[in-house]
């Protein structure tokens, strides 16, 4: 089993989740309002309510297969607007 | 006389409040007003404004200067961005150009009702209707902004961006602050013309507590924009000038164009301040999602980190000043 | 006249705020309300609807119509589970067709308060001892939904999920939303009797600004009720008539035993609200805890998605209209 | 007699409220204010009573009474916590006795605020200007206690953290809660002096609001007191006995001060509460980042889940009748 | 040492916290809030008022051997309320 | 490519930040609000309010030298105020 850890901004959640409900993932879980440094951008927290959007954690357990199938779309998204992709090993408890 | 406004100005609970704020960051203090929080000051206001506006204009009608202001104040939103664009073009590309330029078509609506405080401290008469010009003036901006990336944009942006019609008009209609303002604007005019019992018993809450939120919203918003000065450094000086000159540029067009309209002082102050004052919730939200190659960096901390708190402090008494020369009183 | 009343009730501030949250879902405009502020909202309504109701109790006293028809509306959050089950059981497993028809025998304050401001828009009088029939009716209905569960539930379900009474008697009584507003109405109570000049400092909070914030509520739970939308049709269309024509039928009981107990109009009214309406809050809370076989989707679209939006745009004014077929005016 | 003065604040509704809160975490129940909500409220009452403060010092001047209180309060808030530091010594070590005695030699602004609803619906009168000595007993109280550390402390502690004046000065004055209610002291002084307009438009959200905000607040001290409860019985029964016979002494001091200062009734009463409430605000902040060798949960659980309580609910009360009984009344 | 990653319903985060603390573990960090999506059931932002309840992300870094004494346990819970249970492995720095 | 996992009162995030970025890190996400129990202390979230402050859950993804350019400054944070430090592998999608 994998873990893929995701952060990027909210603002691209709805097209992350699609991305992921279309390879049929077993399971995501999101975490909002992360805050952070990339290369180039910072993320704030009063980016909150000025409408920019914080960031998003998704989390997902699955096959590496399943990472397969949505690694260009996902990486299309973050390599235009930013964002970071993972992988580890996980083991079911 | 200016100077005297300017201290005026500064006494007035908002403006204090404003200091509170930005003296914390300079002090280190811990302070913080944490998410969301802060988005709840900011939708109140808005739902605020936008009711009690709907309110004044059903009580106006569309007669006299309502009409020819309103149309004022959209031609404004639309021809600001383009001096605003043709000045910031010398030194930065057209994404940046147009994203700052689209801030500064746009309005800030706690430097509305800023001015607004400051007009009922001096006792100077406004009209309602104003808050119908504030909020027709945050979509043409935004429509503008996209339209100079559309069309000034280097034809190598990848497909996904080339720029639509129908988003064009999505992220500038149906942006959340702009459909809370334009939507509870409607709603208060329908409750003023169907249900006064409504407008009654919404009083306590979108008008007289209204003072006191903008306060507490202030002192948030001194924290926030004396946050984002060091990112003011980054931008450089040509962006640290620009700030701080546009708006008088603005506000200077404003009170000429409510010379020609023949406003009444308030009206006029109100006129100059909403072509002045720079947008930072509305714009950049849009922004960041149709044109994610301008720098929020850029059009936040010009905007928040240093318009804003110039017109709240300074601009507006200086605007008051130049309405005196200006514009003659009634009484 | 039923039309009438329809347009009446959609142009109060209330139902438009509910509109302009609806739309924004719609029109996909990013418009968002934070969590926890539209908690913030619901513990104030919860708070100061018990609040005032132990007001108007203590005013009232326990003499005249208060026990009566205090009496019926538990009467009535017992009798409607029952229906409800008998109907659902047609298509649903046991543990759905509980939960759900806990939440049907159970209230929606908003959509009391909805038809309180409605009464008042319309200048018919009602009485404040109507809340404390609201406030008794929650907790009832969740038992008998936890008694249809344990009489009703396969034998095999796991050991540690044998209901006890002990958990049946918890979750029913004090569920946060449940203790919060009986809880409130105790010390509205206990305060108009011995410290009128607490129930006069309460004032400004509860009663002035009550409003308004009903507004902004209502845009939220706008947005999140048309948010459920798509998930109603995953429940299919049996779930869908049966939140629609529900609130029908146990409204038209409603008014039958409001004649019975000679209310005036206007109670009689919010005795029908009381009966059509369906919990979104504190049953959802208690089923998931008790009965997690059940689908929260289910008893939260049918509630949440359609029923709260029936009874609030069309299902208040419905109901007057039947009112004033069927109850005489005192005027 | 002191037995009926409790019944009477017993009735209040902030005491009841906070009532409501404690018995939610005995009975289990699930009601919850989710952070970041107290905070709004604990921000909001500072501002509050900062602004409300601010103003009524303005009106008093510094004349009469007023000097001689704050300076007596001031003086109260370096004593007190030399006193508890002598007493905690005999069974803590220095971090931990130094942190618990600058946390009594400072105040709670939520006692101080229900000791002022106790005397108005006592309708005993009380000046405005008690809220000066409020706000300037915190940062006293905390340099003592830091002073206690640096003089104390082993000769071992790393290099880091060798205390410094700088830091001791930061954190004692630009603390956020101190520095909140300076500010907005200040602010309310100003606005008085200068804007009095904006004064009266302050006045529906810093003080219409207050009292039902304070409920509300209170409701979740309850639960939060609550919670702490188990943390005491670690704490052992050296500090269970330390947090409820330390208000009393202090109290006592307190008036014996305020009888020399021949404060009336209402004042003397404050001055008491002032000097029997230990902060569980300002000075755990504080003594987190710069004393971490002592234990939070030893300074919460006595401040907030034992101190507060006791002052809340039957301290006051009992002050009252120790007034009664030392000052005389004018009427 | 592993680490430990949990995501369920906070409606159950007395009784995995319970059952961790029985097993004394040295420690745990909980991320309320979570929102997200499992084989059946969606668990999104509005959950929080209506008093049904966001998801809970609780992260354990402990040995393999505590983990084994909290499986059962928790595995139970996880089956019958939902929720996820994954293991990887983690150094301490 | 290596994951680092930092858990510790928020109240110490700008001393850990500037650690993180004075060796330069590619970049990191911070999300707060999180609570927890570690050995000695336990932190719930009404130290919110109270401005004890809760808990900061840091994420670097980062090379494992900047790593070890980081461990000492950050351990002897965290070994005054408390918190915990983990390190796993991840692969960059
Ligand atoms: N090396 C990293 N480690 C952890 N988080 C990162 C890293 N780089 C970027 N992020 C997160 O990804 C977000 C977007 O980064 P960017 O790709 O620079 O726009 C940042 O705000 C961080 O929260
Ligand atoms: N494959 C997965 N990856 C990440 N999170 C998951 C996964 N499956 C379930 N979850 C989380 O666990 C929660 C409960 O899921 P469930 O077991 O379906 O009730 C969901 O709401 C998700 O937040
Ligand atoms: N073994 C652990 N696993 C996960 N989180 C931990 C662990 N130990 C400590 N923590 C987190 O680190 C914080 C500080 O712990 P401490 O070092 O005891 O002050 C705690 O509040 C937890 O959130
Ligand atoms: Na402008
Ligand atoms: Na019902
Ligand atoms: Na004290």
């Amino acid at each position: 089993m994998k873990r893929l850890d995701l952060i990027f901004s909210e603002r691209e959640l709805d097209a992350i989740l699609e991305a992921l409900e279309a390879a049929e993932v077993p399971g995501y879980t999101v975490m909002k309002h992360a805050t952070g440094k990339g290369p180039q951008t910072i993320c704030s927290e009063d980016m909150e309510f000025t409408g920019l959007g914080t960031n998003a954690h998704v989390i997902v357990f699955c096959d590496i297969e399943l990472i397969e199938k949505i690694r260009e779309n996902i990486r299309s998204i973050l390599n235009y607007y930013g964002g970071v992709a993972y992988i580890s090993e996980a083991i079911e408890m | 006389m200016s100077h005297d406004l300017i201290l005026q100005n500064i006494l007035t609970p908002p403006v204090l409040f404003f200091f509170l704020g930005t003296l914390a960051v300079f002090f280190r203090s811990d302070l913080e007003i944490p998410a969301p929080l802060p988005k709840l000051f900011s939708l109140y206001l808005l739902l605020a404004i936008g009711f009690k506006g709907g309110i004044e204009l059903q009580k106006s009608g569309f007669g006299g200067q309502v009409l020819p202001t309103v149309l004022a104040a959209i031609a404004m939103s639309l021809l600001i961005p383009l001096i605003c664009f043709v000045i910031l073009r010398l030194k930065l590309d057209v994404f940046n150009a147009a994203a700052i330029a689209a801030a500064y078509g746009s309005i800030s609506a706690v430097t509305f009702i800023t001015a607004e405080s400051f007009l009922a401290s001096q006792e100077i008469p406004f009209d309602g209707f104003m808050v119908a010009a504030l909020a027709l003036m945050e979509s043409p901006a935004i429509i503008v902004g996209l339209l100079l990336v559309k069309l000034g944009a280097p034809k190598n942006r990848p497909n996904g961006r080339v720029m639509k019609w129908r988003s064009i008009l999505h992220e500038s209609m149906l942006n959340g602050s702009v459909y809370l303002l334009l939507g509870s604007l409607l709603i208060g005019f329908l409750t003023a013309s169907n249900n006064p019992i409504g407008v009654e018993k919404m009083n306590p809450f979108t008008d007289k507590l209204f003072y006191g939120a903008e306060c507490f919203f202030l002192l948030d918003m001194g924290i926030v924009a004396a946050q984002r000065l060091p990112g003011l450094k980054k931008a450089g000086s040509f962006l640290i000038l620009f700030a701080i000159l546009i708006p008088l540029l603005n506000a200077f067009i404003g009170i000429f164009v409510a010379q020609l309209l023949s406003l009444n002082q308030g009206n006029a102050l109100l006129f100059a301040v909403l072509c002045a004052s720079a947008s930072y919730l509305a714009v950049p939200a849009a922004m960041r999602m149709t044109v994610p190659e301008a720098k929020a960096s850029y059009y936040i901390s010009t905007t928040l980190g240093l318009t804003f708190p110039f017109n709240i402090v300074i601009g507006i008494p200086i605007y008051m000043g130049l309405v005196n020369k200006f514009i003659p009183s009634i009484g």
